[in-house]
């Protein structure tokens, strides 16, 4: 199948800004699942509310959008109701960390069997942007005029020690490498993460300076590197690129066959 | 979870009316719960976790109630009849929740085993004190089914009825009981399979390949679903959409939708209305009342009759919608009219705007987190009668 | 009796709530009887008092809750203070003898017995007190068959431990028939 | 490339909100916005078959197709 | 942070209905602010992250809904005059954190700025579908101020009175707004300092060492506060509470605690109720309407009160508690009633309930996301009259 | 001031159960504040709803009793408004890491100078002992009666991974030990987080015939030792006690200070 | 005009509705007259056409939407389509003739003005198109003074912008008192 | 200890639940539990004043003090 056959053309142009990175994001995904092979009714989009959340109108599966923060929720019903179904979920930096944090945290430690996806703009896009635990402390954002004083989650890190079983990242910069890991995440039996840094030019390119869509790409260009790579080694302020975890585990639907068979052999 | 329900059927119990609960559910098809503990309702998820793994079906313990009315709206839409239940404080975080299963039309059954509000309350303490806020917790403008029951053979069939108004027109139920019966115990019978109509989840029948529409009413009202998974993919938003289930701001789709969601529950209000009456056809006094506080009403009747007195019970079982035409009808003949409800008169209101003379209707009511009992009845009847206690 | 209200009165752990169960299970299920248990819980689950109420009766039961009981069971002094009071003129007060005093005069046929001690002694296990007051309150009141009792200890009682409630449940009926 | 291939950009201008992302990335600097602001091709031959722009473009408004034999 | 609030005071400013909120809360004394992100409400957030700093007080922006509300009512106690802002769904989410502010008695100030629901609904659409919300959106039995205005100067007046009546009742106030008032711009004029009646925080004169009781009204009704960090150390909790704080589950405590909850504000609704009347006087046809819809009501009043016809407004500003006894005086001789809202007959049945003829009580409404015009009104008023469109 | 003297002796004996843990909790909580002489009026003990959150009941600070899960929420509003304050939030495993897991991360993100307590008995035990998030996998509970199959969280990398700067943990059994972490946890500026493995002996204990609270205080004797300890190295399952993580970065409050001044020279 | 209703149209980013708040500003602020300002949002707040009403008036204003526009001012092609058919017989469409292809024959005076064209050869920034075609506007309705819009610019821009945006204005007028 | 020293153990029955934790901390088998099960001291001549039992209990129902001079 072609990767054009996986959206809703009808819906095309999208909405989303010129030059806004969510759209790279949405290219990349419909690679990885051409790639794959997966049928289109094999695939259960989950998703929130926000700019990001978006995508899952635009593409030909079962689409489930629902509300702020809680598609991780939604999503694990879905799951845990047909384990053989691909479950994927992409949220915005707000919508999964800000508002979705406890959601996310407990699917990671569950390790059940769904990928996935922040689209980090550091942002929150959809509301006219405000600042988001992704931001970082200096960003400038309509709530943040004097300049955010709020420490930046490390996606990485916290989804890693919440218990995820493969944890990524990589930029829209980087669209065949995204597509890749992406690839990667939804093959990965358990809980994945990919964290992928996404442009909102609209608002956070234009109040903090950087430029449109071109300059904040350049700038995930400069300031990432692969993991392991030299560049990361010289220069630890850099941002590392790549997949950061990746283990077994128990899965979460299959551990919950096994309750059910103890419950019907007793 | 590819599970099949197996009830134990035909069976005499001595149970809690939240295990009556469980039975009711387990009998009218339930197959996924999602739940957060809360007094005084936890017994209900942990029944369940016991019984579901044996029908290799789903039970699973989220991380909050919101979490877990999001996983059964998730679940249902996968195919399977779905439960959760909690208390007050968690229904209040429940409400955006059970706002999406309105508007998503995601069949789904709720249950909130009322304690002493506001806030935590007194949480063992009854209350019917969130009859209010299952008609309007949830923001915006929508119509909801709300059903309660007052022992535990009544729970086990309104439980089997919630299930069944949930997939009839796809719809979130509430079920509303009380610490008073979630705890007490007394004997239901499981009836057989198929002694009690199940209505099942109505799966749409356009093929493969032919455009389904989730959102476009049949002749007869209903919703034909597609489970998650299967041949048909479409659009389930919370926003205002159209028949395939996308977003629109059309106003006449937007109109359309917020009418259809209340008029599938308010031109069905017949179907829905479930109620008791005892000894209505000449009483001079109609106590109005439901859950546990119909109890000790019925026990005024009772004992009031065996005097000669014209007193009677109408027993609501249907809270939301309102059955005004029904109260109205059977306080036609009142010289007096008597809500007896564990709040601050809750549906009195309602009970007054149904009636043709409200000046006629009082309450008999507690608020103290006390059980209201038959004397706390009889004397609120002298004081109304101007007898003093 | 037509209307049988009891109150079962101890400390957490005794086991007076599965005792309310036992008995009224036993009525509703294997005797055609109307039955219902309910308890009270403070906002203080741990600790203190707890109370299993029953009423049996031949006809339906609304009201559930036990305002006056026929017949009251302390196994604690706290719960005895606690509930003696509420107990009706001419009903029956039980008590254990090792950890109850009862001083105060209430109307009502005072019986106490050395449960506790006796469970101890003829079985050596503290957790089928609850069973062999049972048995006492049988004996007292025959509001139920001992079979019935039996029936549903079986439903109840995990196999195990069947045996040693039974044995209980017998020496309380013992107890109570010489008391 | 080897010469019978040829390579051929399907711009979809419907789609295109002239971000300019795809003129950015290409290697060979095939790609331009025209006056209306869409993409256009600028340089067929130079076109390696990379597919960056494809691949980026978030409008999904570029397809880079081979043809000939 | 001992902020110290400075408002720009005596000046003319053209502005957002939100940012006349913010005004008003800035007049009034606000100190510190929670909130996230939501439309039609961000714009208060946004303001209020420049103004509050410069005031050396607090503005943050928390992980969510719950958060904030939990925030603020936190920053309350420590002695801030206190406000959220948000729309329908994270009003929803704020339900528990909401009863808690009314169990605990805690002064703060919550903002809804309505727009189209159930669920995500139609968020940049206008609707009025929240106010049976503020009213029961929270578990148990409880009472709620709930103020809302038609007019950008009205809004910086009645968010002003919402932080005096938190302060005098020590409750909780929703601020009920609207997307057309929240993003329309118009002229409003910053009174000076002193010009309108602020209500400070009353502190205790309880001196050190003597026993303050938080929660033991003194004979005016007022219960004076300590701030955390104080001399008086106390406890706040959810749960049914003595005088000092503790909890308890004494039935006359339980009973006395809910009714003062209750009292205190339905007694003293006449402080309470706010409105304003257009052409009253000898009207046979009464409107009653509120927020942005009024101004409709209010163009039609003024176009056919030009034409001779006696059409008034009755334009309420306090929601809840419901001002039944102005409503019923004021429809009691009008031949015609006609609530006009964007809903489907919110406060309908309050009215209904109010005026000694229910049956001549109409409804003129839009439900589809769109404002209501002059000429919807006009129409419907017309359809009553029997008269067509 | 004596330790006596920060309690409400008039609610004694509490309510907790023979043996349960929590009282040993708020026994070093004492020591600690005591040892710190820290003033009553300069404390505020914020807790949620759970056997734990009884806590603050207990103790003569400005306490603050709020919602299950939602202690650090409010706590954030009453620290941010009274920097000058010291936050105490005692909070259960489920209070703080079920339903309160979102507030949990974002307090740690912000090093707020918060210090939280998580009293770790590995069951909601104020609703009668359904599993929890740090249950762990194996654990039987009213609402796992096939053994649960929910994977844990760890604490402390939870904790660190959010930005906690000061992360540590102790038990019951090491009574003295606990007094001491709680002290350092409160000296020091920032969020810090002691987690406390606590015995609830009426429902885990017994559940999971680990006996009453005397064999359950044995097993935190027998399962932990001080991280770095030669019993660590050699038995790498050992649970580590002490302090994890103890580090400098910008405190909420402060940065607000800052906001404020770049917002008054303005 | 006893009462002004414009409708200002364009995309989003070409300052459509900033121009209608500083006219609003003006009238409101400087003029003595009342007026509303109000914008309308799509489901979808990014793209499409952005439109921003003002209505200003010697009278209260109670409705405040513009159903029917004496005065629409339309930046784009789209928003020229999808705007003029509400104008009121009588009113006066300007459009941007470098953008704009006015195919529809309304009852309405048609003003086509190279106002982007302009702004752009004259002042080279196109962040100050916006105020370039307030300026036009002023020229044609009079509906308040210039010196009234300055000041309602004063008070909105930041101040390295400020000569740019009078600027802007100016060369408007210009153009619309020539056009 | 010095012998001047004198340890004394203040034990609040009514607020001890007789959980026996003292009894099993204490180095020293200083306490048992008494008939009703509540804490007793048996051997207060070997309490070295550690104050584990002190520090330990649930139900702050001991306090190790030091009298004499
Ligand atoms: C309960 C609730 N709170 C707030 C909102 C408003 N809201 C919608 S999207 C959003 C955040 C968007 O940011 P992000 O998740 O980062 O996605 P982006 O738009 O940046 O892609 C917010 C706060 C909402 N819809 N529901
Ligand atoms: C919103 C809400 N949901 C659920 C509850 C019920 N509840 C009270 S405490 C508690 C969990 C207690 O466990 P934990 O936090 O571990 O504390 P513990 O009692 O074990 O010390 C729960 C689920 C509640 N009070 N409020
Ligand atoms: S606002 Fe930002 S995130 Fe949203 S569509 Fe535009 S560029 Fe993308
Ligand atoms: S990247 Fe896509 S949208 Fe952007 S200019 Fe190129 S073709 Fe157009
Ligand atoms: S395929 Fe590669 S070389 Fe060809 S146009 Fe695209 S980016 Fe340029
Ligand atoms: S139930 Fe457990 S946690 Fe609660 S008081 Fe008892 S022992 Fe402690
Ligand atoms: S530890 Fe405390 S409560 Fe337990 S037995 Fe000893 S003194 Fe009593
Ligand atoms: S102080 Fe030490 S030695 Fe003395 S009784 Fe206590 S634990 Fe034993
Ligand atoms: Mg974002
Ligand atoms: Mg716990």
């Amino acid at each position: 199948m072609a990767a054009k056959d996986y959206i809703r053309e009808r819906f095309f142009p999208h909405l989303w800004c010129p030059g806004c990175g969510h759209g790279t994001v949405l290219n990349a995904l419909l690679r990885a699942v051409e790639s794959l092979g997966i049928g289109k009714n094999e695939i259960v989009m989950v998703s929130g509310i926000g700019c990001s959340s978006r995508i899952s109108g635009y593409l030909d599966f079962h689409t489930l959008h629902t509300l702020h923060g809680r598609a991780l929720a939604f999503a694990t019903g879905v799951k845990l109701s047909r384990p053989e179904l691909n479950l994927i979920v992409p949220m915005g930096d707000g919508d999964a960390l800000a508002i979705g944090g406890n959601h996310f945290i407990h699917a990671a430690r569950r390790n059940i069997d769904i990928t996935a996806l922040v689209l980090n703009n550091r942002i929150y896009g959809m509301t006219g942007g405000q600042y988001s635990p992704l931001s970082g402390a200096g960003v400038l954002a309509t709530t943040a005029p004097y300049r955010n004083i709020d420490r930046s989650f490390d996606v990485i890190k916290i989804a890693e020690a919440a218990g995820a079983t493969f944890v990524a990242r990589s930029t829209t910069y980087h669209a065949r490498e995204l597509a890749k890991i992406i690839k990667q995440a939804i093959e990965h039996k358990g809980f994945s993460l990919v964290e992928v840094m996404s442009q909102c030019p609209t608002y956070f390119g234009r109040k903090n300076q950087q430029g449109g869509a071109l300059e904040m790409l350049q700038l995930f260009k400069e300031q990432t590197a692969s993991i392991g790579s030299k560049a990361m080694q010289e220069h630890p302020e850099i941002i590392g690129r790549g997949v950061f975890v990746n283990k077994k585990a128990p899965e979460y639907c299959q551990e919950y066959e096994a309750i059910v068979a103890r419950a019907t052999s007793a | 979870m590819a599970g099949v329900n197996k009830t134990v059927a035909g069976v005499n119990k001595f149970v809690q009316g939240n295990e009556a609960c469980v039975e009711g559910a387990l009998y009218a098809g339930l197959t996924f719960f999602a739940g957060y503990p809360i007094t005084p309702s936890s017994e209900i998820a942990e029944l369940l976790s016991v019984r579901l793994p044996k029908n290799r079906c789903c039970f699973i313990q989220m991380e909050d109630e919101i979490a877990s009315i999001c996983a059964i709206i998730g679940a249902s839409l996968a195919g399977n009849k779905v439960m959760t239940a909690t208390s007050g404080p968690g229904f209040s975080l429940m409400q955006e929740g059970l706002g999406y299963g309105i508007m998503a039309e995601v069949p789904c059954v709720i249950v909130n085993v009322m304690r002493g509000g506001p806030s935590t309350g007194l949480p063992t303490g009854p209350s019917q004190g969130d009859v209010n806020q299952a008609r309007w917790g949830t923001h915006g403008d929508h119509a909801i089914v709300a059903l309660t029951a007052s022992n535990h053979q009544d729970i086990f069939h309104i439980t089997v009825e919630a299930f069944n108004i949930a997939e009839t027109y796809r719809t979130p139920v509430v079920l509303l009981f009380d610490e008073v019966l979630g705890h007490m115990r007394e004997r239901i019978v499981v009836p057989k399979p198929g002694e009690l109509p199940l209505v099942d989840r109505l799966k749409t029948e356009v093929k493969q390949g032919v455009d389904y529409h989730p959102y476009l009413p049949r002749e007869d009202g209903r919703l034909p679903m597609s489970d998650f998974g299967g041949v048909h993919r479409y659009n389930v938003t919370g926003l205002f959409h159209d028949m395939w289930g996308f977003p629109t701001n059309s106003p006449q789709v937007v109109h359309g939708l917020l009418r259809h969601l209340t008029d599938k529950i308010e031109n069905n209000i017949n179907a829905i209305t479930h109620y008791k009456e005892h000894c209505l056809d000449d009483a001079e006094v109609v106590m109005i009342s439901y859950g546990s506080s119909a109890r000790s009403a019925l026990h005024v009747v009772a004992n009031r009759r065996s005097r000669g007195e014209r007193i009677g019970l109408l027993e609501l079982q249907t809270l939301w919608p309102f059955p005004a035409e029904l109260v109205r009808e059977k306080c036609a003949q009142a010289k007096r009219v008597v809500v007896v409800e564990m709040n601050m008169g809750q549906i009195l209101g309602a009970v007054k705007q149904a009636v043709a003379k409200p000046d006629r209707v009082t309450l008999a009511n507690r608020i103290d987190g006390q059980f209201i009992t038959p004397t706390d009845i009889r004397n609120i009847l002298r004081l109304i009668q101007g007898r003093g206690v | 009796m037509a209307r049988a209200r009891f109150v079962f009165s101890g400390s957490g752990g005794q086991g007076v709530i599965t005792a309310s169960v036992i008995l009224a299970a036993a009525a509703a299920l294997y005797e055609g009887l109307y039955a219902v248990q309910s308890q009270t819980y403070g906002p203080e689950a741990r600790g203190g008092a707890t109370r299993g109420d029953v009423i049996i009766s031949k006809e339906k039961i609304n009201f559930p809750k036990v305002t006056q009981p026929n017949i009251l069971v302390s196994l604690t002094q706290e719960a005895y203070n606690k509930y003696v009071g509420i107990v009706r003129p001419g009903g029956l007060v039980l008590t254990d003898s090792h950890s109850v005093k009862t001083e105060r005069k209430v109307d009502a046929r005072q019986v106490e017995l050395p449960m506790y001690q006796l469970t101890m002694e003829r079985i050596g296990n503290p957790i089928v007190f609850n069973i062999c007051m049972l048995g006492v309150v049988i004996a007292l009141t025959q509001v139920v068959k001992p079979s019935a009792i039996i029936k549903a200890l079986e439903a109840n009682v995990s196999a195990r431990f069947l045996t040693m409630n039974i044995q209980a449940f017998d020496l309380g009926q013992e107890l109570g028939r010489g008391g | 490339m080897s010469q019978e291939q040829k390579v051929k950009h399907l711009c979809n201008v419907q789609w295109c909100k002239g971000c300019g992302i795809c003129v950015m990335i290409c290697p060979q600097k095939v790609l331009a916005l025209d006056d209306l602001g869409k993409v256009k091709v600028v340089n067929q031959d130079q076109c390696n078959n990379c597919k960056l722009c494809e691949f980026i473009c978030p409008d999904l408004a570029i397809e880079v197709v081979v043809t000939g034999q």
